[in-house]
């Protein structure tokens, strides 16, 4: 199994787990979080003093998925959340050793 | 019923004077002391209809989306504070000064009578002085407050449809231009002494000349802006839930606050016992209204929708309290249970059907102030003491004038310097896009502290 | 000291006309003079006391959890428009017409006085329409309108104890019935001039009446409803820290702002100098009592716990407002400090003292109106005019019939159609599970951004 | 204009009685109606004032970081309750009881008067009694109940400024001085008669006497408390954004709401058609001058930051509001725009000087109630009816002892018990190290729902 | 060692903590996430229009142990936190390669 | 590549991002999480009930390094994180299989 990391924008959640869902992709879980990178913050004026917001809104979803769906969920998560403008995200493949339903006791595949 | 919410006070003032010969001077009310307090009766009702400014801004920052909240914020400080000073400049002498059956004068600035600045600078304020003074009936300055405050209450709503999309400059360019000439011309036709006060049309406190003008207003503006990005996209309403319910409540509440010098106020004299029980009436009238607008959206949505709406429930007061502005001075109390009730009712349906046209009116003012208002002008038709066709030829006559003019300014913004954001700043907020910080920091997905 | 509520202005007028006639006409307030006072009187702090229901609405919203939120300005929104509605329907009869001992007139309905509505009407006022009207003192509807909002007050006390596990809809019933029923009824045997009022009880603004009888009322519904999940579980006392205290501290100085009208519309005339006088010194009273609180509350809490307690701070205010209440006429202002100072050291040790009896009250209600409540009716024996035992009796009677008569309420509506949500509502928060909607909808946990 | 706050009621009564003989007496006000008149406006406006300490305390709230919002709300309601009780026990003597030159009386608490007590407690109240307390002109604990509140917004400036990092104690023991010596000293100068009064400066609601004097013991305080940790460290300015701005706009609405009362309270009578109509050009030019200041702004921060700043336009609402303080009897509205407009232009470009200056002004209550207070305290010399010259003498003379006397109160009070909580619980934020608890406890970083 | 990522129901979270405690796991990170499987969101009306929420709110416990205790503690996450009815959770287990104990430097089991 | 997750006090994150920045880390991914640990939460009094605050507020710190920097990354997060004081935090290091930036679909050493 892998363990799927994307960072992506706020505004393509939705279109990301719906293409997710179409592949066959039955959960997910999702953080808010905040990024830094290429996209630089915003320079901000708050009475009169001009600062950096150096992080940036972003959405980090983690998905576990099997072996084989591997590469297809990252190339759709890919293609779904990219705008083509700079701070678009990244996608990290980790290797899940297992995986448990925690209401079955399912393990492995079934789990997911 | 006042006709004219001026002249009416002269009449006051002569039945004060009337009383006077008819009764031993002991007993009855002085004309000097009637004056005070038909002047502080402006005074203390015009500071509660001030209030309602923050009662708005209370209401919409808990209806729009965090990253929107700041925005609103500014435009209603701003549309208060605009709506004050072109009322000031112009919109006032347009409203009351010399009207004839449509416009009043387009003379600049309106301050203290010449009179009262007499007497006020008098070394020894003679007899004469003070009698002059008096014989206006109230302080031209306590009227002009109090008069003034409708004119920020009509922005007000404005502000409430169009929130979440609207740029801040045109927004406060309509403003301007709602306050010192679309709301004053219409209003001198009702409360001037023009066309319509003849015609027998008679809104007490202002149903149709405060309430349904800013409706009218807002859905020009609304149909011209467009809804908000999604809102209709596909199948179906997107909601867009408002971000703080408590301070939509305690808008609400504060609206509700302000209302008793909105409708009491609007008896526009304290000088006798006449009108110290009128004005009760009138206070026990808009309560009753207001609280069958709750319960009425309490059991409407618990039964459409299987739950109370916290929102629709919110709306029925004020729906309620717009509804019975028309009217309050009804003389039996039940009536304004069945006025307000009805209301309510009409602004809880109004809600789906205005998403069904795809007109995106974020707080609801179109259903509240706007129907609940067209009813309550009527109903005065109906249950009270004016004339059905006087009252829908009032209603008519003022939608059809603030709707045209009010398309007009707005489609000449959009033209010009564009009334909406791009979707990108949308999508980000108004708060980041155009005021360039954000109304909560700290909470959230922007939040500052990383 | 006002015996009873309504008798006294008849009392006050004749003051005016005793003057009258003593005096030189010229000097004395004329008595329409008086009639518009004593109606504005009503009417001002009416208007402040209704305030009171933003303020309760505030104060709750910050003491609940986040998930509660919702529900309870739901609550309060529809308590205070139910309150008023049952007393226009039959509350104000039961509590102030033809009342003997016990209860007043079963009649429904109550609308303006014949006279008044004559001299409203009339093409020409007459002077004996006038004097008829002015011989009542007040305009009839300014008098109901004072009274209603303290109904309003009654039920709001008990909402806040019952908070993050009631329904909606029996809460309401219960309102209801406490407006209609409960509250007019006792209220009748003083300020309507029956038993309690013979004997010599007094109660000037309603620290028994209106704050013990809300007390008594939550806690016959919270010793049946039982505490909120988890909250007494195992060793201790689990607490759920309020979610907003900004909203709660805004409550309590709304609170506070209100009470001015409480107490000081309560001196229920303003047609004398002697009224004038004695309003004034009512203000100040109040306004130390409640300091006294606020103070003792921080160096008590400074003292327990080794840190100030804002919750407990706000209460202590509240505490010395409720204490104060029965009798804000003080002549000495020092003995207000005691009165407010006491009153809130007994609040703050009565919150502990409750979770030992796990009797779980959310916002402190209990500790505040009825404890402080008691208290400052007795005060009012030692201090003031009253007698000690005659307060003791109306402490007693009014606790006595308030709480069997609620017990019976809720125990009804308990087996019945039930009081208390399902545990995985209550885990959920009755905002989702009774409104469908969240308070908060884009901060923590239920975040609807994603 | 009034030089004395007390004395000139006196005149409003001669006045009354002047007005009285000459006119036909039943024309005029009667002496008994000015004084229930004068009594009445003392307490209306005095609530009106009162509500401001929640403006203050909603300003603050939303302008501090979360983990400061409790003990911003603690302080404000405290410093409330404590200038109240401080100013019963000795500074209402030390401002207005027998006051030379410099100070007034150090006798102790302030009650009613015997003329009024005999008056309320006789069996039969004789003409004489009611001629007595008459006399006064207005009952004496009215007028002790608006000068109170103005002591309390003197003290609500000082813990705007000192937020986020002062300890609750020493400021509690800060404004016990403040309230019982500072204020009530300075303001015995001028209202209280004392020099200032006799060389003619004038200051109507006290732009100098409230305003300028919080400012100036905020400004010591700021000096010796120094700067938030990490606010100057490095290269410019760190900001912390305001957590709650929504808060804050209601803060300034509220304050705007209060400043009717005032200002409009102060002109101190409204027992005759002159002061009635005073009252009104006062409430007039209190909302003209917000306006200006909110549009000065508003367009101010466009232009100088190519945004509008939110923050700074509620400033502006309240640099207008205190600029025009001191002389809003402008017999000319259009001026009172041009003093507001000032006023708020001085206060946003005092922002950023402050912040070169490294004094950390957590909310700009320097730049708005100390730099636009003097600025309105010299525009009565240029506009108004007072000199110049006087007026810099005040500005000076109050300046020079307020901060003095300031300073070395902080100063004392940093070298015993300290007056900054340490690196790390300001890093923790006051409300867990002073409170123990959290304003927001379910959202962001300090969850408790974890 | 391995990286265990759980994620529960939010009532489940102190039962979980304490019965992590008891077999002496030291330490865990917690964070407020929104899920997404089975367990489909809930539908709500607001001002009449319906909608659908997609994303329920959980508790995502990230705990690292010891190889030996790892499949105990999986054990008892698991048992603790099931409440057997649809959205219970998941559990995953990656590989952790290194940890490190900023205060102490101590690195390995003993940073843990 | 490493996937480093570093949990620190939220005091410490301006001079981490600094410090990474300096060696040429380009981006990270940071949350707010609550921490259980060694450093027991603070007891506190509501309403004279006292209790106890078992959670403390932490920050984590998600960057993904080159293999060659990783090690340099570690012990930089480590020296600027510390404060000798309980609480400091812990770096966990995974293994990661791949990376992919969205924006260009560059995958690899590039992708960071
Ligand atoms: N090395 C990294 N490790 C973890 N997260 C990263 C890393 N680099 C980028 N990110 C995340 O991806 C987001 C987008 O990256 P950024 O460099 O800003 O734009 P782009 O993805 O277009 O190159 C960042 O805000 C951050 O959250
Ligand atoms: N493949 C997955 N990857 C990551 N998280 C998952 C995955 N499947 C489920 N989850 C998380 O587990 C939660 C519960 O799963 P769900 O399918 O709803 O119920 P159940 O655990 O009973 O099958 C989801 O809300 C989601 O947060
Ligand atoms: N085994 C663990 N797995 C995941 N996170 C941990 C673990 N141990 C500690 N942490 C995180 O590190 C933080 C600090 O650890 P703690 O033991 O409190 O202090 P110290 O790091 O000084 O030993 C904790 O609050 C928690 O967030």
């Amino acid at each position: 199994m892998k363990y799927i990391v994307a960072i992506i924008k706020p505004a393509k959640l939705d279109a990301v787990r719906e293409a997710l869902v179409d592949i066959g992709v039955q959960g997910m879980t999702v953080s808010e979080v905040k990024g830094f990178g290429r996209q630089m913050g915003h320079k901000e004026i708050y009475r009169g003093a001009e600062y950096e917001v150096a992080f940036v809104p972003k959405i980090k979803i983690e998905t576990v998925v099997d072996e084989a769906v591997a590469g297809q969920a990252v190339d759709l998560i890919a293609s779904t959340a990219k705008s083509e403008s700079i701070g678009d995200g990244k996608i990290f493949v980790l290797d899940a050793e297992s995986a448990l339903r925690i209401r079955t006791g399912e393990t492995g595949a079934e789990a997911l | 019923m006042k006709l004219l919410k001026k002249v009416s006070l002269a009449a006051a003032a002569v039945l004060g004077v009337t009383a006077l010969l008819a009764a031993p001077a002991s007993a009855a009310v002085t004309d000097e002391t009637a004056f005070v307090l038909n002047t502080f009766s402006f005074l203390v009702h015009g500071f509660l209809v001030m209030l309602m400014a923050a009662g708005f801004a209370m209401l919409e920052s808990g209806l729009v989306r965090t990253k929107n909240t700041a925005a609103i914020c500014l435009k209603n400080i701003a549309l208060y504070s605009v709506a004050g000073i072109m009322f000031y400049v112009i919109g006032y002498n347009l409203m009351y000064v010399d009207v004839g059956s449509y416009i009043g004068s387009f003379s600049l600035l309106y301050n203290p009578s010449d009179a009262e600045l007499a007497l006020i600078n008098a070394e020894e304020a003679t007899d004469e002085m003070v009698a002059e003074v008096v014989g206006n009936g109230y302080s031209v300055m306590s009227d002009w407050f109090f008069q003034m405050v409708f004119v920020a209450t009509t922005a007000s709503i404005v502000s409430g449809t169009l929130a979440e999309r609207i740029k801040v400059w045109p927004f406060i360019i309509f403003v301007v231009i709602l306050s010192a000439f679309i709301y004053p011309i219409q209003a001198s036709w009702t409360w001037g002494g023009g066309f319509l006060a003849e015609l027998g049309f008679t809104d007490f406190a202002g149903s149709t000349l405060v309430h349904s003008t800013g409706g009218w207003a807002a859905l020009a503006g609304a149909f011209l802006l467009g809804a908000r990005t999604g809102r209709y996209s596909g199948a179906g309403v997107r909601p867009m839930p408002g971000a703080n319910l408590p301070l939509a409540t305690l808008g609400t509440f504060v609206l509700w606050f302000g209302w008793f010098g909105f409708n009491g106020g609007s008896q526009l004299a304290l000088g006798s016992a006449m009108d110290a029980a009128a004005m009760a009436i009138v206070y026990v009238n808009t309560n009753l209204a207001a609280a069958a607008g709750v319960v009425t959206a309490m059991i409407l949505t618990q039964v459409l929708y299987g739950k109370m709406d916290l929102t629709m429930c919110l709306n029925g007061a004020l729906a309620g309290l717009v509804a019975i502005t028309a009217g309050p001075d009804l003389q039996n109390h039940f009536l304004a249970l069945v006025v307000g009730g009805i209301g309510a009712a009409l602004a809880v349906f109004a809600v789906p059907v205005l998403d069904k046209l795809k007109i995106d009116d974020v707080v609801g003012a179109i259903p509240v102030h706007l129907v609940a208002g067209i009813w309550g002008t009527l109903a005065v038709g109906i249950f009270g003491s004016g004339s059905f066709v006087a009252q829908l030829t009032g209603v008519v006559a003022v939608g059809v004038f603030v709707t045209a003019v009010s398309f007009v300014v707005w489609y000449v913004l959009k033209a010009t310097i564009g009334i909406r954001v791009s979707a990108e700043e949308e999508e980000m907020g108004l708060d980041r896009a155009e005021l360039g910080l954000e109304a909560y920091p700290e909470f959230g997905r922007g939040s500052q502290k990383l």
